[in-house]
C-alpha cells in the first residue's frame, strides 16, 4: 500500500510536471493574445503596456517559472477575455459539466448493462445479434452529428425538447442542479442522450464480453454442479466475478465523457467547461486553456486513483503494491 | 569418455524484480524487499557423454529451470558451466555457437513450441540454412530426412503445426532439435502432455534415436515410470536443490533420501492392486521463503533437530550415488 | 434391489462447425450403491462427457441424444431443470480436474459452502456454517473455523482441491462424479487426496465414478474399472480382473504402454497410429485400424462378450476368451 | 517385439481440416463469411473505396472549381433542376454546390485522412510496442508510461488540442491523428509479444541459435498481427469519426478541402431553418462508411480471437 502511494505520489506529479510543460510550451506557439485583445487601431504604446501588463515581454523560461509558481500556489492565471481568474472560470462551469456527465454515465449503464447482461448470456440468439449491431451502430453514430440528428428531429422535428441552453435550475441539498426543475431536465434530455450513446455502445460491449468469457469457466459449471439456481449463479458468481473489470471501466469514462462534453456542450450550447474551452480556443485566451488542461489532468488521475482503489475492494486477489 | 559432456558447479539461477523507484524508496522508509526467486539454489551436476541423465521433481522444484540453463536459453546467476571441459567464461564464438547448437532442447507442451505461422519445412529446415550446415539448395532434402527420421511422412512437410495431432507435434519439435545436429539432448516433461499410448512411441523414438545417433539426454519428468525405463542416473530436486543422484536402478531399489522414498511410495503404478495411501503430509513450501536447514524437514517423517537448522551437504552413500541427508551423517558417525 | 445408477444406450453429440462430433456414442452401465468404478480413456474418448452427461450438464451444441440414465429408478434424461437441480449437490456431487478454477475466486470459502447447503435445505444460516466447518476438518484443512472465511486464492492447489470435496459432501451424496480430481497435482499431493477419498468412501459408503487417464491411480481406488474408446466403452470388469488380464486389444495395448510395465531400456509395446477422430468413425471396430489382431470380420460393429463374471468386452475376439468359458 | 513399426502410417490428417489448406487465413476468411452482416459490410467498404478513388471521374461537377458553380442554384432541395440545365440529386448548399459531388469529394478526402493516419498509426504503434515488448527494462517502462499517458486522456481531447497549436490542414490532422492513436497499437502489440515470447517456440529458436532480428522480425512479429488487425480496422473508423468531429469544431481541415465531416458543419448552420439536406446526407454518407468499417473490424475480432477458436 505504502509503495502505491509513494509511486502514485510521483507519477501524478511526473505527469502534472510533463502536461504544464507541454501546455505552455504549445501555447506560447499559438498567435499574440495581446493583438486579439486590442482593438485594431490600438496605439503602439497601449500594445506595450498590454504586452508588459500580460508579462508577455519577459523570456519564455520566466514565464514558465512565473505560471508554474503560481499554479503550486492555486492561481492559473487571469483569462485574457473575462479578467477573472481562471480556476475561477473553470470552477464555475463544472457543476454544469458534472452533471451532463453523470446523466449521461447513468443512462449508459442503466440501459447498458441489463442489455449486455442479456446479449452474454444469450449468444447468437437473434436479440443479441440485434443488441450487438445497435452497439456497433452506437459507436460508428459519429457524436456531433448524431446530436444534429436529435436536434433536427426532437426540437425541429417533432417540438418536444429544448435543442439548446441549460433550464432554470434550483436547489437539492444545497446543491444547485438542474434535476430540480422540470425546464431543467428537458433541457438536460437531449444533450444527455447524446452524451450517453457512445458509452452505452461501450457498457453493452464489455458487458457482453464479460459475460461470454466467464460463462464457461469451470467454477460456473461447479456451482451449477452444487445444484444453486441460475439466478444465484449469474447474479453472484459472475456478477461478482465481472463487477471489477467493469466498473473500472466505466469509472475510467467518467473522465472521457467530461471531455468528450466539448462536442456535446457546442452543439447543445451547453454552459459547461467544454464549450467554454472551445471559445477560449478560438480567441486563445491562454491562461483558460492551461488551466482547463491542469484541472482536467488533474481529474483523470484522481478518477483513476479511485478506480484502482475501488478495484481492489471489488477483487480479493488483487493487493496493492504487490504485497500479496 | 572422462571429461563429461556438460558440468555444473555450483550454479544458480535467481528470479528477482528489479524494484522501481517508488519501491527502492518504500524500502528505505523500513519496508521488506520484494521477495527473490532461488529457483535453482547451488546445483553440481555432471552428464556424461552418451548417458541418460533423469532429473526428477514435483512442480516448482526448479528443474525446467536447471534444464533450461543447460540448453542455453536462459543464462545462470552464478556457478561454473563446462561444455567438453571448457569453462563457459573461458569459450571463444565458436564454443559458444557450438555449446549452443550441441544442446537441444524438447519442450513439454506441443501446442506452443512450434511457431504457429510457419509451416513444417520452415520450422525444421531454418536452422541448419542460417547455421550453414545444410545449403539452401539441399533443405528440401535434409527436411524429408529429418522427418522421415521421426517418423513423419516427409508429404507433410508444406503443412502448419496446427494440422497435426499432439503426438506428431512431438515430433516436429524432435526433428528440429535434431536438425542442427546435437549430440545432447534436454527433454523437458516432453511426454507429459500426451496420452499414454502416443507417449510410449514417442519414448520409444527417443531410445532409438539415442542408439542411432549416440546421443547424450538429461531427461527432466515428473513421471517416475517414465524415468525408471529411459535413464541410466537419476538427480532428484527438491525446493531448487538436488538431495539425492545415483544409478537409477539402485535408486528405485533403495533411495537414501526420505524425500526420493516418499516420491517412489506415492506414485500410484499399475499392477499392485488396491492399497491404502499413507502419504506424504504437508505442502510443498513457497520456494519464495524455502525453509531453513534442510528444505525437506517440513514434511520429513524422520525429523532431527539439527535438520531444522543445519543444510545437509551431498555426501557418498555408496559407489556412484550421493544424498543430502542427516540420517547418514548418523551412520558416518558410528563407523 | 435395483442399481442405484443404470446408464443405458447413452450419446452424448456436438454438433459443431466441423460436423457431429460423437463424444459419447453408446455407453452403458449401472453402478451399485457403494462401489466405485474408474471411468479410462485417453483423451477425446468421452469419459468427461459422459460423467457431465449424467448430471445433465452439457453445454450447447453439445446435447444427449438419446439413452436413458436413470438414478435411484428415476429417469435422469429429460428430467425436468427444476428436479435436475434438486438432485444436484444433494444426491449426486461432482469434483472438478483443475482445483485453480472450481471455485468462484471471488467469493469466500464460507459463502461458496453456506449456499450449498441452502439451496437444498431449510437451515439457518449458523447451522449451514457449523456444518461447513465440521465438513472442512473431515477433509483435513487445518483449523477449518479460521480457514473458512479464506478466498480460493489463499490456498494452495491441493487445498483448493479438498475444498471441493468438501462441498462434494456436503450433502452425503449418494453418488460422487470425479473427473480426473488428482490430474493437476504433484505426486505428494496427489497422494493425499486419493488417501483422503479412499477414507471416505469407505466411511461414507458412497458410490463413485472416478474419471481418469491413469490406469495406475483408478487401480488404487475403482472396484470396477470400464475402459472408452472413441465414445464406446470395450471393455468393463473387475478392476484386478481388467487390469491383470485384459480382454480388449486396446486395454492390453494401454497397459503395455505404462513404461513401467516394461524392463527398463526395453522398447515398449507401442500401440500403432493415433485414436481415430470421433468425427468420422468407422463402421466397425474403432480400434480395428490400430489392432494388432484385428480380422477383416473387424469391419462390422464388434459384439458384446463376456470374458468373465461381469468381465465384458467390445471384442470380436477377446484376448482372455477361454478364460470365460 | 519390433513387430509394430516405429514409423506412424500417414493417417488422413485429424478431424475437420481441409486436406492441403494452402494457407492459415483461408479457414479466418470462410468464418469470416459465415456472417451475411459482414459480408455486406465489406461490401459495402469496398463499394464506397472504389467511389472515393473513382470520384473525380464520377462526379458531375468539381465543387471546388467555382467556374462550374452557380450561386443562383443555392440551397436546391434533392431532385432539383435548376433552369440552367444541371440535376441536382442531393440537392445544393449554401453557395450552390453540387451535394452528390461534395460528398464524393468529402469521402475521398475522410478516407484518405482516415486510412493514412490509420498506417502510420500502426507503423509507429507497432515497432514501438514490439521494441518495448523485447527489450524490456528501462526501454519498455519509458515507452509504456507514455502509452499509459496517452491512453489517459481522450482522443478527442488530445488532437482538439493539438490543433489547436499546429492550426489547420491535412497533413496536421494526420499528424494528430497518429499522435493519438498509436498508443492504442503499441500497447496490444506489446501484450501480445509478451505471451507469445514466453512460448516455448520462442525458447527454441533461441536454442537454435536463431539472431535476436530473425526472432522478433521472423517469429515473434507475425504472432502478434491478428490484435493489430482487428485494432487497425476499428482505428480507421474511428480517425475518420475524429476528423470529422474535428472539422466540424473548425479545427480540422480547411475550407478548401472539405471532409464529409466539413459539409455536416457547413450544413449546420441552416439546419434549424428547415434546410435539413446539406446536413443529413453527408452525415448519412459518413455514419454508412464508419459503421461498415465497423462491423467488419468487429467480425474480424470475432474470428481472429484465440478464445474463440473451435
Amino acid at each position: 500500500m505504502t509503495v502505491f502511494l509513494i509511486r502514485r505520489l510521483l507519477q501524478t506529479a511526473g505527469v502534472l510536471l510533463a502536461v504544464s510543460l507541454v501546455v505552455f510550451i504549445g501555447l506560447y506557439a499559438v498567435g499574440n493574445p495581446a493583438e486579439i485583445l486590442l482593438p485594431d487601431d490600438a496605439t503602439e504604446a497601449e500594445r506595450q503596456a498590454a504586452i508588459l501588463a500580460l508579462g508577455l515581454d519577459q523570456p519564455i523560461w520566466v514565464q514558465y517559472g512565473v505560471f508554474l509558481k503560481n499554479a503550486l500556489t492555486g492561481d492559473l492565471g487571469t483569462s485574457f477575455v473575462y479578467n477573472t481568474p481562471s480556476i475561477t472560470l473553470i470552477l464555475q462551469r463544472f457543476p454544469a459539466t458534472l452533471e451532463l456527465a453523470l446523466s449521461a454515465l447513468f443512462i449508459a449503464i442503466v440501459l447498458g448493462a441489463p442489455l449486455g447482461l442479456y446479449a452474454g448470456l444469450h449468444p447468437g440468439t437473434r436479440l443479441d445479434r440485434t443488441i450487438v449491431t445497435g452497439s456497433i451502430l452506437g459507436f460508428s453514430l459519429p457524436n456531433f452529428w448524431q446530436g444534429l440528428m436529435l436536434i433536427l428531429v426532437f426540437s425541429i422535428g417533432l417540438g418536444w425538447l429544448p435543442s439548446s441552453g441549460r433550464g432554470a435550475t434550483g436547489t437539492i441539498l444545497g446543491i444547485e442542479t438542474s434535476f430540480a426543475t422540470w425546464d431543467g431536465i428537458r433541457h438536460l434530455i437531449l444533450p444527455a442522450t447524446n452524451l450517453a450513446l457512445f458509452k452505452l455502445a461501450l457498457v453493452i460491449r464489455l458487458t457482453r464480453a464479460q459475460v461470454r468469457e466467464t460463462m464457461p469457466l469451470d467454477f460456473v459449471k461447479f456451482a451449477r454442479a452444487k445444484g444453486i439456481s441460475e439466478t444465484r449463479i449469474v447474479g453472484v458468481h459472475v456478477a461478482k466475478t465481472i463487477a471489477a473489470p467493469i466498473v473500472t471501466v466505466i469509472g475510467m469514462e467518467l473522465g472521457s465523457v467530461i471531455a468528450f462534453a466539448v462536442i456535446t456542450e457546442s452543439i447543445f450550447a451547453w454552459p459547461g467547461m467544454g464549450k467554454l474551452i472551445i471559445d477560449s480556443i478560438n480567441k486563445l485566451d491562454r491562461p483558460v486553456v492551461a488551466a482547463y488542461l491542469l484541472v482536467i489532468t488533474f481529474m483523470f488521475i484522481m478518477i483513476n486513483l479511485i478506480v484502482d482503489l475501488l478495484y481492489t475492494a471489488l477483487d480479493p486477489r488483487v493487493r496493492l503494491g504487490g504485497k500479496a | 569418455m572422462n571429461v563429461p559432456h556438460v558440468a555444473l558447479r555450483d550454479v544458480s539461477k535467481i528470479f528477482t524484480r528489479k524494484p522501481d523507484f517508488a519501491e527502492r524508496l518504500a524500502i528505505r522508509l523500513g519496508l521488506p524487499k520484494p521477495p527473490v526467486l532461488r529457483a535453482v539454489d547451488g546445483v553440481s551436476l555432471e552428464v556424461n557423454h552418451g548417458e541418460a541423465l533423469g532429473l526428477v521433481g514435483e512442480s516448482g522444484c526448479g528443474k525446467s529451470t536447471l534444464g533450461r540453463i543447460v540448453a542455453g536459453v536462459h543464462g545462470k546467476s552464478g556457478g561454473e558451466f563446462r561444455f567438453e571441459g571448457k569453462e563457459e567464461a573461458g569459450w571463444t564464438a565458436e564454443d559458444a555457437r557450438r555449446a549452443r547448437l550441441d544442446i537441444q532442447m524438447i519442450f513439454q507442451d506441443p501446442m506452443s513450441s512450434l511457431n504457429p505461422r510457419k509451416r513444417i519445412a520452415d520450422i525444421i529446415g531454418e536452422a541448419p540454412v542460417v547455421h550453414g550446415m545444410v545449403a539452401r539448395a539441399d533443405r528440401e532434402t535434409a527436411v524429408a530426412e529429418l522427418m522421415q527420421e521421426v517418423g513423419l511422412d516427409p508429404g507433410y512437410a508444406r503443412r502448419f503445426p496446427h494440422q497435426f495431432s499432439g503426438g506428431q507435434r512431438q515430433r516436429i519439435g524432435i526433428a528440429r532439435a535434431l536438425a542442427v545436429q546435437p549430440k545432447f539432448l534436454v527433454c523437458d516433461e516432453a511426454v507429459a502432455a500426451l496420452d499414454v499410448s502416443i507417449q510410449a512411441q514417442v519414448l520409444n523414438l527417443f531410445m532409438d534415436l539415442r542408439e542411432r545417433r549416440g546421443l547424450t539426454y538429461l531427461f527432466i519428468s515428473h513421471d517416475l515410470g517414465v524415468i525408471e525405463h529411459l535413464t541410466d542416473r537419476v538427480a532428484i530436486m527438491y525446493l531448487g536443490r538436488i538431495v539425492e543422484v545415483g544409478p537409477t536402478p539402485e535408486i528405485f531399489r533403495k533411495p537414501a533420501h526420505p524425500y526420493t522414498q516418499a516420491l517412489l511410495d506415492e506414485a500410484p503404478r499399475v499392477g499392485r492392486g488396491r492399497r491404502v495411501y499413507v502419504p506424504l503430509k504437508g505442502e510443498l513450501p513457497s520456494p519464495l521463503a524455502p525453509p531453513p536447514g534442510c528444505r525437506f524437514h517440513t514434511r520429513c517423517p524422520h525429523v532431527m533437530p539439527v535438520c531444522k537448522t543445519t543444510a545437509p551437504d551431498l555426501k557418498p552413500v555408496a559407489p556412484g550415488r550421493i544424498a543430502a541427508c542427516h540420517l547418514n551423517d548418523t551412520t558416518e558417525q558410528e563407523e | 434391489m435395483s442399481a442405484l445408477l443404470e446408464v443405458r444406450g447413452l450419446k452424448t453429440h456436438f454438433d459443431t462447425r466441423a460436423g457431429m462430433v460423437k463424444a459419447v456414442d453408446g455407453i452403458d452401465f449401472t453402478l451399485d450403491a457403494g462401489e466405485v468404478l474408474g471411468l479410462v480413456g485417453e483423451s477425446g474418448s468421452g469419459k468427461t462427457v459422459a460423467s457431465f452427461s449424467i448430471l445433465g450438464l452439457i453445454d450447447p451444441p453439445g446435447r444427449v441424444v438419446e439413452g436413458s440414465i436413470r438414478f435411484k429408478g428415476e429417469e435422469l434424461v429429460g428430467a425436468p431443470v427444476a428436479r435436475m437441480r434438486q438432485l444436484r449437490g444433494r444426491e449426486i456431487a461432482m469434483v472438478f480436474q483443475d482445483p485453480m478454477m472450481t471455485l468462484t475466486p471471488v467469493l469466500r470459502i464460507e459463502t461458496q459452502m453456506v449456499e450449498t447447503i441452502l439451496a437444498h435445505e431449510k437451515v439457518s444460516k449458523k447451522a449451514a456454517r457449523d456444518r461447513a466447518i465440521s465438513v472442512l476438518a473431515r477433509v483435513g484443512i487445518p483449523s477449518p473455523e479460521d480457514r473458512i472465511r479464506a478466498y480460493p486464492h489463499q490456498f494452495s492447489g491441493g487445498m483448493r482441491q479438498r475444498v471441493a470435496i468438501a462441498i462434494a459432501l456436503l450433502h452425503s451424496p449418494a453418488l460422487i462424479l470425479a473427473d480426473e480430481p488428482t490430474t493437476a497435482l504433484d505426486v505428494t499431493i496427489q497422494g493425499q487426496i486419493i488417501a483422503e477419498m479412499q477414507k471416505l468412501v469407505a466411511e461414507t459408503g458412497t458410490a463413485m465414478v472416478w474419471v481418469s487417464h491413469d490406469l495406475a491411480v483408478v487401480e488404487t481406488i475403482a472396484d470396477t474399472v470400464a475402459v472408452m474408446y472413441a465414445g464406446r466403452i470395450v471393455e468393463h470388469g473387475p478392476s484386478a480382473e481388467v487390469i491383470g488380464n485384459p480382454a480388449h486389444p486396446y486395454t492390453e495395448g494401454l497397459l503395455n504402454s505404462i513404461p513401467s510395465r516394461t524392463t527398463p531400456g526395453q522398447r515398449l509395446n507401442q500401440i500403432p497410429g493415433m485414436a481415430p477422430s470421433v468425427l468420422h468413425l468407422p463402421p466397425g471396430c474403432p480400434f480395428a485400424p490400430r489392432c494388432r489382431h484385428a480380422i477383416p470380420a473387424c469391419a462390422t460393429p464388434p459384439p458384446v462378450q463376456y470374458v468373465g463374471a461381469g468381465h465384458m468386452a467390445r471384442c470380436l475376439a477377446p484376448l482372455s476368451r477361454e478364460v470365460a468359458s | 517385439m519390433s513387430d509394430t513399426p516405429n514409423v506412424i502410417p500417414p493417417v488422413p490428417t485429424p478431424s475437420g481440416m481441409a486436406a492441403a489448406t494452402p494457407s492459415r487465413w483461408r479457414p479466418v476468411w470462410e468464418e469470416f463469411a459465415e456472417s451475411r452482416t459482414a459480408l455486406i459490410a465489406l461490401g459495402v467498404c469496398l463499394l464506397l473505396l472504389l467511389a472515393a478513388i473513382v470520384g473525380p471521374w464520377l462526379a458531375p461537377q468539381n465543387p471546388y472549381d467555382l467556374t462550374e458553380i452557380s450561386f443562383f442554384d443555392s440551397r436546391l432541395p434533392p431532385f432539383s433542376v435548376s433552369p440552367d440545365g444541371p440535376f441536382y440529386l442531393l440537392g445544393t448548399d449554401n453557395q450552390g454546390r453540387d451535394m452528390f459531388s461534395a460528398m464524393l469529394y468529402g469521402l475521398r478526402t475522410s478516407l484518405f485522412v482516415g486510412v493514412a493516419s490509420g498506417v502510420l498509426a500502426i507503423a509507429v504503434g507497432v515497432s514501438l510496442g514490439l521494441i518495448a515488448a523485447y527489450a524490456g527494462g528501462f526501454v519498455d517502462a519509458l515507452i509504456m508510461r507514455i502509452v499509459d499517458f496517452m491512453l489517459g486522456f481522450p482522443t478527442i481531447l488530445v488532437a482538439l488540442m493539438m490543433l489547436a497549436i499546429l492550426g489547420q490542414g491535412v497533413e496536421k490532422v494526420i499528424l494528430a491523428l497518429v499522435v493519438v492513436q498509436w498508443a492504442y497499437f503499441a500497447r496490444a502489440v506489446r501484450a501480445t509479444a509478451l505471451s507469445e515470447r514466453s512460448k516455448e517456440y520462442i525458447e527454441a529458436a533461441r536454442s537454435l541459435g536463431l539472431s535476436h532480428a530473425r526472432i522478433v522480425f521472423g517469429h515473434l512479429a507475425p504472432n502478434c498481427m491478428p490484435p493489430v488487425i482487428v485494432i487497425g480496422t476499428m482505428q480507421v473508423a474511428s480517425a475518420i469519426s475524429a476528423e470529422a468531429t474535428l472539422s466540424f469544431l473548425g479545427l480540422g481541415l480547411p475550407i478548401t478541402e472539405p471532409s464529409l465531416g466539413l459539409l455536416i458543419s457547413n450544413g449546420f448552420n441552416v439546419m434549424l431553418a428547415g434546410l435539413y439536406w446539406i446536413s443529413v446526407f453527408p452525415g448519412l454518407l459518413l455514419l454508412t462508411l464508419i459503421f461498415a468499417i465497423n462491423i467488419v473490424g468487429d467480425r474480424l475480432r470475432e474470428v481472429l480471437n484465440p478464445r474463440n477458436a473451435r
